[in-house]
């Protein structure tokens, strides 16, 4: 510890700036409006306590306190003095410095071990900290980046060339359905009878095996593999397409072939 | 001259570069843009040191590189670009599937009645919708290979009788008509709750919101 | 189903379908892609008829493929996809002069904090930083995708916690964060660099001008 330190060491933190700026950093003989754009390079406290620390060529795992905080509050005086805004980080640093320093020039505490008392491990461990994030984002700039050092391919893909048709799930269509029985049922207080479906599947499917031909034999009409409900469901289907007039049904001779004819045939010929 | 030296041998002079060379860096800008090039503008890769000659020659090669891929390389109107073929299209739609367009609400129950009331005229139609049945509601389903005419009524007139069709089924995941929601559960839905909360507000004629908000409705158990 | 029915003879069954029609599909939604592709997503173009193993095997295949081209394949974090080499990249850069945007030290130093500490609070940024960091700083991150909050902090004021992104790793070529260049040891964080190097006076430090030095170093080819 140097004198330096003398009149440093008991000084409160109000006055922190008020300290006498012994002398201005030999290096740095920036004029004012360069000075600002100077400080502002630093990207805090800590920063800047970097650049002295490697600028005076400090061991920073041995910080001689006295010295960094000389040049320190040397550089907050300076932007002082030049009526530059200071960030409050930097007020808050100065008076941790000096806290740090001051507490050096107190005896060791007898009974406790060294290091752990160190009044300057946790500066050290920020700066420590600090610098290696600097370091991790320069190398993360460095980096190759999308776009900035490599472009990503970008081959054009013609939207919809092929048509995309709706979907249709059988919820849609029992909530059509549902719709429209309100609505029938509203307008005209008329009731839809109930069917059974499968009937109407099967007048579909006899109305299709004949259309194109003249006649079908009426046994041709009943799947071999059904079963009884669906030979019964055959017939009414039949039944019913008789009423609705759509097929004709023809028995030559008694007992003989039953031929069914669907009446649009008839009729275009 | 200087530019070129950035990367090192094709282009240490321009009478020495080797067309692969060149073709490679053309390919990279052509898959990397977002727009089409035109010749002035790939000739800045090179510093306008290759005519449009030299340029246009090496995109046909390019191109005929490219033949029966996935990727071609085609001349638009705003340049050179790599698009998909269409071949290859349906498959990348998978990859992002937009939203599928939705059937008017027309066209659903249109459907709807076919379905359940099969075989049906138009004028069957008409009656349960209570409105007209446009034909291209009726072209739309049978473009689509959903429903057909499978006879004619006897009647003045020998209106067509739509059904469905088996692509119907397939299309719906459906083995048979039978796999339909049944009636009398829909009948027990409106009975259950007035009619009117059913019927719909006035209708944007696409099927979307309404058709959401009400199936939402019918899916709730009713309890009164 | 009917997707599949969507193009034609390769894929109407998984089975027979021919591996160089596989790769022109993969290469073709590769190309196309916005996005790098995982294999989950890859094999939605297969209807996942192709199993990770086969889809890898394919991929590797496309890989070699490419080698020696201006555009190569590559794994990163977000699955497989398409860059230019930075072989060609000085030329691609003729197309496109002007430079992008540089982040400030704020920003590349919060984004370091991040990807080597996450997840962390504002809070801890600015401990670690010692100064406050200004939401334009954590914004500017967030809108290129490289950060998001992913949770909270159990303490007043539940602040964000914040994480890098998938995005982040695509972007920087990465396939997870153990590829992040390691740390260096404390002790070793100011002696290893020289003092010249650190010395920031007196330029507008903005970028840092270290950094565009070595971005040049990173696009050209090392040739010596």
């Amino acid at each position: 510890m140097n004198s330096s330190l003398h009149h440093a060491g008991a000084a409160p933190v109000a006055k922190i700036c008020g300290q006498p700026l012994t002398e201005l950093p030999a290096d740095l003989y920036i004029p004012p409006d360069a000075l600002e754009v100077f400080f502002e390079t630093f990207q805090g406290p800590l920063d800047l306590l970097l650049y002295l620390i490697r600028k005076h060529n400090l061991d920073v795992l041995d910080i001689p306190m006295a010295e960094l905080t000389r040049q320190y509050m040397a550089y907050i005086e300076m932007m002082r003095a030049n009526k530059l805004e200071l960030a409050a980080e930097y007020l808050l640093m100065a008076a941790v410095l000096i806290d740090i320093k001051s507490r050096m020039l107190l005896p060791a505490p007898v009974t406790q071990d060294t290091d752990e008392g160190d009044p300057r491990a946790e500066i050290v461990r920020r700066l420590l900290e600090y610098e290696q994030m600097k370091a991790a984002a320069q190398r993360l700039n460095e980096m190759p980046q999308a776009e900035r050092d490599f472009q990503l391919t970008n081959v054009w893909i013609e939207e919809a060339v092929t048509e995309r048709l709706p979907e249709v799930h059988v919820d849609d269509l029992r909530q059509a359905w549902l719709v429209l029985m309100a609505r029938f049922q509203a307008n005209r207080r008329h009731q839809i009878t109930r069917e059974e479906l499968s009937v109407r599947e099967h007048m579909t499917r006899i109305l299709r095996l004949l259309q194109g031909h003249k006649f079908v034999e009426f046994r041709d009409l009943f799947s071999r593999a059904a079963g009884i409900a669906e030979l019964v469901v055959t017939f009414l289907a039949l039944l019913e397409l008789l009423k609705e007039n759509q097929v004709e049904v023809s028995q030559p001779r008694t007992f003989g072939m039953i031929y069914v004819r669907p009446i649009s045939y008839i009729s275009a010929i | 001259m200087s530019g070129l030296s950035v990367t090192s041998p094709p282009f240490s002079s321009a009478g020495s570069a080797i067309p692969a060379e060149i073709k490679r860096i053309l390919e990279a800008a052509l898959l990397t843009s977002q727009e089409p090039l035109p010749l002035p503008e790939l000739s800045k890769l090179f510093h306008g040191e290759l005519n449009a000659e030299v340029l246009r020659r090496l995109l046909e090669e390019l191109r005929t590189d490219w033949v029966g891929k996935g990727v071609e390389l085609v001349n638009v109107a705003g340049g050179w670009r790599f698009q998909a073929t269409a071949e290859v299209q349906g498959f990348l739609e998978r990859l992002n599937p937009q939203k599928p367009p939705r059937y008017s609400r027309a066209v659903l129950e249109t459907l709807a009645i076919i379905a359940y009331r099969q075989p049906v005229t138009r004028g069957d139609i008409e009656e349960i919708r209570g409105v007209g049945v446009s034909a291209s509601v009726l072209k739309a389903l049978e473009s689509r290979g959903w429903i057909a005419a499978v006879g004619h009524r006897d009647v003045p007139g020998r209106p067509a009788l739509y059904a469905t069709t088996v692509n119907f089924l397939n299309d719906l995941n459906l083995r048979s008509l039978e796999e339909l929601p049944p009636l009398e559960e829909l009948d027990s839905v409106i009975e259950s709750r007035g009619i009117m909360e059913l019927l719909p507000v006035p209708e944007p004629m696409d099927a979307g919101v309404t058709n959401t908000g009400s199936l939402l409705r019918v899916s709730r158990p009713a309890e009164n």
